[in-house]
């Protein structure tokens, strides 16, 4: 598998390091009422679809950067590669 | 008066050298190293910074620049590994650190690398340790790549015949040992 | 409905054997029988399993036509006696994991409620060939782990005496006795072994038997078993179950039971529930056939691999899962290469061996490493799945205390730990030590 | 030895004759021969044994598809099983033997196999051998077993070497016949960057083993100047020897190079092998196509063969199998056969074409709409039987049979990422469907374009079609003139007539009956009729039997052959090396090592090694007299506790974090508070993982407002950095905090002990004040060494002791170790290593690995406290979940034998003082154990169900594979100097 990386080009799957789906991006706050059930969902359940899926890979033996990766999991056609923390932003994440 | 004697990341007190039919394996341990990270919000700036003292441009994505007594590879985002000789340089990150004190993030990385030259005939050696195509890239430029299982830093001096390979370097052995295979077979 | 044929005990199923029993069981495998058989041209033998067409209702539905789908189908009448009972498998039976798998059978786990539950499927798999009139090879050569320093090897005396403690077999060895067992092993690779521990219960099985096996035994007991049969779509009211949609139109059902490991997250998303399940794929491999050379099943935990020789003389080995999730029944080079460094690091004289071929099963892969049998939100919808790498070994084990739970909508004892609320409660299952990632490197 | 069975012409050397020897008899070949054509030149056609019923086989095909003439290639550790005679190139001093028989080939014992046979007919071991139960793993599995395989390994180390390799190109052309030629001639001469793989030693495909013309001149000479040209450019890389072994994700293709298979032995330093992975951009599969035969009684007999391969012997290799042959067929291309043959002078009987209006031939016999239904012949053909269309029967007399009964276009490749071959029916045969791999095209006869002339065409217009995709400017070449001779294909799969076995799968041995009996038994769709009767589940994959197989079942179901399904490949296209795809990853390879700065010192001094991760640690330094590894870690430890002692933990892992966020950063991503620590302090932390578990724990100093270095265990060091870089990423991108590993860059040093203050003092620079006063425990701060070394000085201990932990560059580390041990000579300094350190960790009950299991949380550890409920951070949330802090789980405590001279073993599992031994009243199990040299008795560290709240009970630690059984007290972890009073001296 070949993961074109937005600053690098394209580098092989085996300099990556696979995490999954993308929606672990969106951390619960630890102070709502329902942390705890927000929590449980954010952490075990997945929607693990047959087709289109965002997902999280880490460019461990490259620069070091998180990638969010669009990638149809039927056919592994990979459709967009972002970094991850410029998802995150768009996400609302900051601090 | 320093007196410890240092030893090359290859157990040697002089840099090992192994020549080939048509390449040239160099051991270069004698180089200070620091990364330089920018900090957030504080981008520009600290790039004027580290430029004023290095006299010259941080490189952009996967480039190498060197001018003077320094060098700057692209590291990753907005980090760039800085090096010069050690002779005259032993305290390169403290002065670095002086230049850009608050604006960008230094750490001395002189010791954490092993660095190999390869000069001569390279498309062979690399063909059998890396998937990236280390043997086109463009003199002037540096990347992150995976060789043999391990995660370098790799600088093009000129296309397939000059390169260096920089591995972490508690692996320098078999970093060496995984070139002068490859050049083995190759050549 | 049904051919009203009573559960085959062990005892008449030795006067199969003998041949004494004539048309009664005229269906019945033995050894005269294949002599018999083999002296009027085969023509006596009847079809393993019918092609039926779907009734409109059924008191149960399972959907799956695998191992454990089958074998739920056969505890059902056998054990719970269920009479109206139906099998929808969306391709050919064994299709799923059940035909794509490494065939092992082992009950060698650390954590107490899974040594009890594989110890028992070890138990039921000594006596499936009988159970079954159906012969599955299954094969006990004895499975090896292989430690590499202290720390392994304290973990694995904790796994042998929790293993000792449930009563079945366990035992460690030093270099010497492991040289005499494979004198072509490797000790001084990259990483020295230093002992081993020997689990000689387990062992092999012909996966596709174990299928055939089941769905000739509870086909002949009435089951219907539809082929080519794919499920589209549940039909629920008021919370709960009626029925399914399938391309053979609506099939009604009092309860229905999902076991579609590999798809259990697409399946159940059709019924509205969200699971602790990922997809992945792992990949299997085997060598040319070759006069036999491995006599048992070899684990380097060093390098992720196993290995055993099939009665065919094929190696079968495997290794890590390709680290990605992905529901495409097939991997990619940097597993065939992982696990073929790790083949010939163990065993040197296999770089001479040829790859025949490759394939890749679709793992369900939970949050703990762990399998859930459990009711589900929705009356009447049951779920078997989560089977991780231990599916196949669990076979029987799973579609009996899927049964009962089918049957007396009660958990089955050995079951109860593999509830789908655990990661809701904290009580997990992780005896790898994981956490909920199924791909920490 | 005479060639009584060689022609004239042919591809072969014949100036260059070779020497050989097959099953202990001497032969002679020509360079160019492969194994298979020298040995039919010398008449040998009995070759091997069947699978099943060890039936004789000889040579089928002439090429990879081979199911038949499989031998044991070289001899001793070289030895390699199951090689295809077609294939294997002859080399001179080559040596071969059959395999698959007991005692000799001529005489097998297991041919008695073949007299049951219908006994042993598809699948009749899954109905028998059930009773008596016992009897199958005793009895009857080991005869089955031993008869299992084909070839042998040797069971010694194989001596070669492998590699693997990575090659880029814009276009991968698999297969160099006229097809894979022409596409690499367009493209190359377009500039393209070209790899064309073959897995032939000579490029050519086809072209090279018929009689026809290409361009006006004789095809072999076509290809050679092709090839030339190919050759003379840059931008084109030819590999023969080289089979694409699979198709993967996103153009990558694996290709096996056999670079020395054709030689004697490997050249030192060179492999044997090269599996070279290409990432391509384009792909065209020229991979051609493979003859399938008609199936008939009888029809396995050493001599019945491929009609398209017994004309490739004549033409390329100027071989026959019998100086007279006949041929069977159902298609144009079978005539090629007798005619070429007739041509080379070989008597062909007849042609038996199943065809009425078979198109008649001068100079041989044809007999139109009949069929071969027998053959005579024990260990070779000698007759056939020929039914003729009117029912007449005559026997013909003939040593060979060339077979055809249509080409089936080599789709395989097509198939890799799940694609389906599509019916054609005009050609009866699959052809490749809609979803072949991204990037790929298909050109020549694996499209089913069995002609020359369009083979030459789709080659150059794939190759078009790709260098537009790719941007690549080209011009369509002049396409040579070529032959666009008739096919005409009627399609017969197996003949109706006749008695005796017709043999579909002439390796596993699977007949027309056994289909019928799957069919019978229900077993209809093709994965369960293959896995029924093993069809195309032998080293052949089926490539010449399983159409033939799957038309036999669409007869039984009145379906159509497509409605029946297809077969599906997988990777590899034909068996690959294991060697090869180990490279040279293997053995002591098999991952890099990681040496620590005292590793020289430490190997000079015999210490043995443990492997932590993919570091090598030592694990004590053995001193004369010392026979055991506790004699040495004992006095290590006591030392240390007496004296000074150091130790290398360079291995721990190392993050530099700096930025205006770098304490709240840490804040989060530690359980405990890290806002407040003071500049010039140190501080143990614990790291959750998001579920509650505590994954790792370290240190984190600050060197300054805005600069931390934290330290991590060694086998987390990557994991740690890996989310740190998460958090700062993904969760929280606007934070101010850059990350660096400096694991390498210090050689890291553990100085501990009484005396370890006055070690230091004799190697710190004087200007520096490391007095208990100036610098007290948790203290960080700078020095130099020496003489004006450099270095980090950390006042931690893992030891309990009066302790620091100094950091130098790394370059320095081997001289300061020698310098400490030569300066503290006086204080009776000695190094410790891994045992020591254990022994002394359990003393103090810090947690280790053994204890960080991924299921532990803060509060099974006894650091619940730890844990901030003030702040967020990583893990705080879910770890207060029912079952993680549930009063009766597992917590951490320490055991002590009630009776002191008994041992407490690590792995051994808790019961009550009175409980029986079983897994029902298991209430933990012990995670570390040693004995304690300081206490001078046996000490454990253990999970235990509601641990925490039953200090002094009596309870028993059962080790029953060890056969242990021994009453502990329940007490504290901290078994040595609990106040810690030692640590602040």
């Amino acid at each position: 598998m070949i993961i074109n990386h937005p600053l690098l080009g394209p580098r092989d799957r085996q300099e990556f390091t696979y995490l999954g789906d993308a929606c672990l991006i969106d951390r619960p706050g630890w102070q709502a009422e329902d942390a705890m059930d927000q929590f449980f969902e954010y952490v075990y359940l997945r929607d693990d679809p047959a087709g289109e899926h965002r997902e999280l890979w880490y460019h461990e033996h490259g620069d070091r950067s998180w990638l969010v990766v669009t990638r149809n999991t039927v056919t592994h056609e990979i459709t967009n590669v972002e970094l991850a923390s410029d998802v995150a932003r768009k996400q609302g994440r900051s601090k | 008066m320093l007196n410890l004697q240092t030893i090359t990341p290859l157990w040697g007190e002089t840099p090992r050298v192994d020549r080939f039919n048509g390449l040239t394996i160099t051991e270069v341990p004698n180089q200070a190293l620091a990364s330089l990270a920018l900090r957030k919000g504080r981008e520009d700036e600290g790039r004027k910074a580290a430029e004023a003292m290095l006299g010259f441009a941080l490189p952009e994505v996967g480039r190498h620049a060197a001018e003077g007594l320094y060098a700057a590879s692209w590291f990753a985002q907005d980090q760039w590994l800085i090096s010069a000789e050690t002779s005259e340089h032993e305290l390169m990150s403290y002065q670095l650190v002086d230049a850009v004190a608050g604006l960008a993030s230094v750490t001395e990385q002189t010791d954490g690398w092993c660095r190999f030259d390869l000069e001569g005939m390279c498309r062979g050696v690399f063909e059998r340790l890396s998937g990236v195509n280390l043997a086109a890239m463009e003199a002037g430029s540096a990347t992150r790549a995976l060789l043999e299982h391990l995660s370098c830093m790799v600088i093009c001096f000129e296309t397939a015949s000059h390169y260096s390979v920089l591995g972490p370097r508690s692996y320098a052995r078999s970093l060496h040992h995984a070139l002068v295979t490859a050049a083995r077979s190759a050549l | 409905m049904g051919f009203g044929i009573a559960p085959i005990s062990v005892e008449t199923d030795r006067f199969h054997e003998l041949g004494a029993i004539k048309e009664k069981n005229a269906m019945s495998y033995s050894g005269l029988r294949v002599i018999r058989e083999a002296l009027n041209g085969q023509r006596g033998w009847k079809p393993a399993w019918r092609n039926p067409e779907p009734k409109p209702n059924y008191d149960i539905i399972v959907i799956g036509g695998g191992g454990h789908g089958l074998a739920t189908a056969h505890y059902l009448v056998t054990k719970y006696g269920e009479k109206s009972i139906a099998v929808v498998e969306k391709g050919w039976i064994g299709s799923g994991n059940a035909g794509r798998n490494t065939t092992i059978v082992r009950g060698d786990y650390t954590l107490p409620p899974n040594t009890r539950f594989y110890d028992h499927s070890v138990g039921l798999w000594e006596k499936m060939e009988r159970e079954l009139n159906f012969n599955v090879m299954h094969s006990q050569r004895g499975v090896l782990f292989l430690h590499h320093n202290d720390a392994e090897r304290d973990d694995h005396y904790r796994k042998t005496n929790i293993m000792r403690m449930q009563g079945t077999d366990g035992e460690i060895l030093g270099p010497e006795k492991l040289r005499k067992m494979y004198p072509s092993m490797n000790f001084d690779g990259r990483f020295p072994i230093t002992g081993a521990y020997l689990h000689r219960r387990g062992g092999t099985a012909r996966h596709d038997a174990v299928v055939w096996g089941y769905a000739r035994s509870a086909d002949r007991r009435g089951v219907d078993i539809l082929q080519n049969c794919e499920v589209t779509g549940f039909r629920i009211e008021q919370g709960k179950v009626l029925g399914i949609e399938t391309t053979h139109g609506f099939i009604g059902a009092k309860k229905v039971g999902v076991s579609v490991a590999g798809n259990t997250s697409r399946v159940m998303d059709m019924a509205g529930i969200r699971t602790p399940i990922e997809s992945h794929v792992l990949q299997a491999f085997v060598s040319e056939g070759l006069k036999p050379i491995i006599p048992g099943q070899v684990n380097y935990g060093a390098g992720h691999f196993y290995i055993s020789q099939s009665d065919k003389g094929g190696l079968v080995m495997g290794g890590d899962l390709d680290k990605y999730n992905s529901c495409a029944q097939r991997g990619n080079l940097p597993v065939f290469e992982s696990v073929i460094e790790a083949a010939v690091t163990l065993f040197p004289m296999l770089s001479r061996a040829r790859l025949l071929r490759a394939w890749g099963g679709l793992q369900d892969m939970t949050m703990d490493g762990h399998a859930v049998i459990d009711e589900t939100p929705i009356k009447g919808l049951y779920l078997n799945g989560g089977w991780c790498y231990g599916g196949f070994k669990a076979t029987p084990a799973a579609g009996e205390c899927f049964a009962h739970l089918l049957s007396t909508e009660q958990p089955h004892e050995l079951a109860k730990p593999y509830r789908l609320d655990r990661f809701r409660t904290g009580y997990l299952l992780d005896e790898k030590g994981q956490g909920p990632n199924p791909n920490r490197q | 030895m005479t060639q009584s069975n060689r022609l004239n012409g042919g591809l072969i050397n014949r100036g260059k004759p070779l020497n050989f020897n097959f099953d202990g008899r001497t032969y002679q070949g020509y360079e160019g021969d492969t194994l298979a054509s020298a040995l039919m030149a010398n008449g040998v056609r009995f070759l091997g044994r069947s699978f099943k019923y060890h039936r004789p086989r000889g040579i089928f095909t002439a090429g990879s598809e081979e199911p038949n003439a499989l031998v044991e290639l070289r001899s001793g550790a070289r030895q390699e099983p199951n090689t295809r005679a077609t294939v294997a190139e002859l080399y001179e001093g080559l040596v071969a033997c059959s395999q698959n028989y007991k005692g000799s080939l001529r005489y097998d014992l297991l041919a008695l196999n073949d007299l049951f046979s219908d006994i042993l007919s598809a699948g009749f071991y899954y109905k028998t051998f059930m009773w008596p139960a016992a009897f199958w793993e005793k009895v009857y599995e080991p005869i089955i077993r031993s008869a299992a395989g084909l070839g042998r390994l040797s069971g010694e180390d194989d001596p070669d070497e492998y590699e693997k390799g990575f090659l880029h190109c814009d276009l991968l052309v698999i297969g160099g016949g006229p097809a894979g030629l022409m596409a690499a001639l367009t493209a190359g001469r377009a500039g393209a960057n070209v790899i064309l793989a073959d897995e032939d030693c000579r490029f050519g495909g086809r072209l090279n083993v018929e009689q026809e013309d290409v361009d006006g001149k004789p095809a072999v000479e076509w290809v050679e100047q092709a090839v030339a040209e190919l050759t003379a450019m840059d931008n084109v890389r030819l590999m023969p020897r080289s089979t694409a072994m699979g198709a993967f994700d996103h153009g990558i293709y694996g290709v096996v190079e056999r670079v020395q298979d054709h030689l004697h032995t490997p050249v030192e330093g060179k492999p044997r092998q090269t599996l070279w992975r290409v990432y391509s951009k384009r792909a065209i599969l020229c991979a051609g196509a493979t003859e399938r035969p008609i199936v008939f009684p009888d029809n396995d007999r050493p001599g019945v063969m491929l009609a398209g391969s017994m004309r490739a012997y004549a033409n390329r290799w100027a071989a026959t199998p019998a100086r007279m042959v006949a041929v069977f067929t159902n298609n144009d291309d079978g005539h090629r056969t007798a005619v070429d043959l007739m041509a080379k002078g070989v008597d062909v009987t007849a042609i038996v074409d199943a065809r009425l209006d078979a198109p008649t031939l001068t100079g041989v016999r044809l007999i139109s709409g009949a069929h071969v239904i027998g053959t005579k012949g024990r260990h070779g053909l000698s007759s056939i039987r020929v039914r003729q269309a009117d029912g007449r029967e005559e026997t013909l007399a003939c040593g060979a049979l060339g077979v055809s009964g249509g080409w089936n276009p080599n789709v395989h490749l097509t198939c890799h990422q799940g694609g389906r071959p599509v019916w054609n029916e005009s050609i009866a045969a699959f052809v490749p469907g809609q979803n072949i791999p991204v990037g790929m095209s298909v050109a020549g006869a694996a499209k089913g374009l069995f002609s020359t002339e369009d083979a030459l065409r789709s080659g150059a217009e794939e190759a078009l079609a790709a260098l537009e995709i790719l941007g690549i400017a080209a011009s369509a070449l002049k396409l040579p003139r070529a032959v666009n001779s008739a096919y005409n294909l009627q399609p017969l799969y197996h003949v109706p007539h006749g008695k005796g076995r017709a043999w579909l799968d002439l390796q596993n041995d699977v007949t027309v009956k056994d289909v019928k009996l799957a069919h019978q038994e229900n077993y209809r769709s093709v994965e369960h009729l293959k896995r029924y009767t093993t069809l195309g589940m032998g080293t052949d994959q089926g490539k010449t039997a399983n159409v033939n197989a799957l038309a036999i079942m669409a007869e039984l179901t009145g379906k159509s052959i497509p409605e029946t399904g297809t077969t599906i490949f997988r990777p590899p296209y034909t068996p690959v090396t294991l060697g090869t795809i180990g490279g040279r990853t293997v053995g002591k390879h098999f991952h890099p090592t990681r040496e620590t700065p005292t590793d020289k010192w430490a190997r000079e001094h015999n210490a043995p090694f443990d492997i932590a991760g993919d570091w090598m640690r030592a694990r004590w330094f053995p001193q004369p007299g010392e026979t055991h590894w506790r004699q040495s870690a004992d006095r290590e430890a006591c030392n240390v506790r007496k004296n000074v002692g150091i130790c290398d933990v360079t291995t721990l892992g190392k993050i530099d974090v700096q930025g205006a966020d770098a304490a709240s950063f840490l804040n989060r991503v530690y359980a405990n508070g890290f806002a407040k620590l003071a500049v010039g302090k140190v501080r143990y932390g614990i790291m959750l993982r998001e579920d509650g578990a505590c994954y790792d724990d370290g240190t984190a100093a600050r060197l300054a407002e805005e600069h931390f270095v934290i330290t991590t265990t060694t086998a987390n060091a990557g994991a740690v950095l890996r989310n740190m870089e998460f958090a700062r990423q993904c969760l929280w991108p606007d934070m101010d905090v850059q990350l660096i590993s400096t694991t390498e860059a210090w050689a890291q040093y553990a100085i501990a002990g009484p005396k370890s203050r006055e070690l230091l003092q004799r190697i710190v620079d004087s200007e520096f004040d490391i007095s208990n006063e100036a610098f007290p425990f948790m203290a960080c701060g700078s020095v130099t060494l020496c003489g004006g070394l450099r270095a980090r000085l950390f006042r931690i201990s893992f030891s309990g002791e009066l302790a620091y932990e100094l950091a130098v560059p790394t370059r320095y580390g081997d001289a300061l170790w020698r310098r400490m041990l030569e300066l503290g000579r006086g204080l009776g300094v000695a190094p410790y290593g891994l045992e020591a350190l254990d022994i002394m960790r359990i003393e103090k009950g810090h947690p280790t690995g053994r204890e960080l299991d991924g299921r532990a949380t803060a509060l099974m550890l006894g650091m619940g406290r730890m844990v901030s409920r003030k702040k967020d951070s990583i893990g705080s949330t879910l770890d207060q979940r029912e079952g993680l802090t549930d009063p009766n789980g597992l917590r951490l405590v320490g055991l002590k034998p009630v009776n002191q001279s008994e041992v407490i073993t690590a792995g051994s599992q808790l019961v009550n003082e009175t409980a029986p031994v079983q897994i029902d009243s298991e209430q933990g199990h012990v995670t570390s154990a040693c004995i304690s040299p300081h206490l001078g008795h046996s000490i454990g560290m253990a999970y235990l169900k509601g641990g925490d709240q039953r200090m002094g009970e009596i309870i028993r630690v059962v080790d029953p594979v060890r056969g242990t059984d021994v009453k502990v007290q329940v007490i504290s972890t901290h078994f040595f100097d609990p106040e810690g009073g030692r640590l602040r001296a």
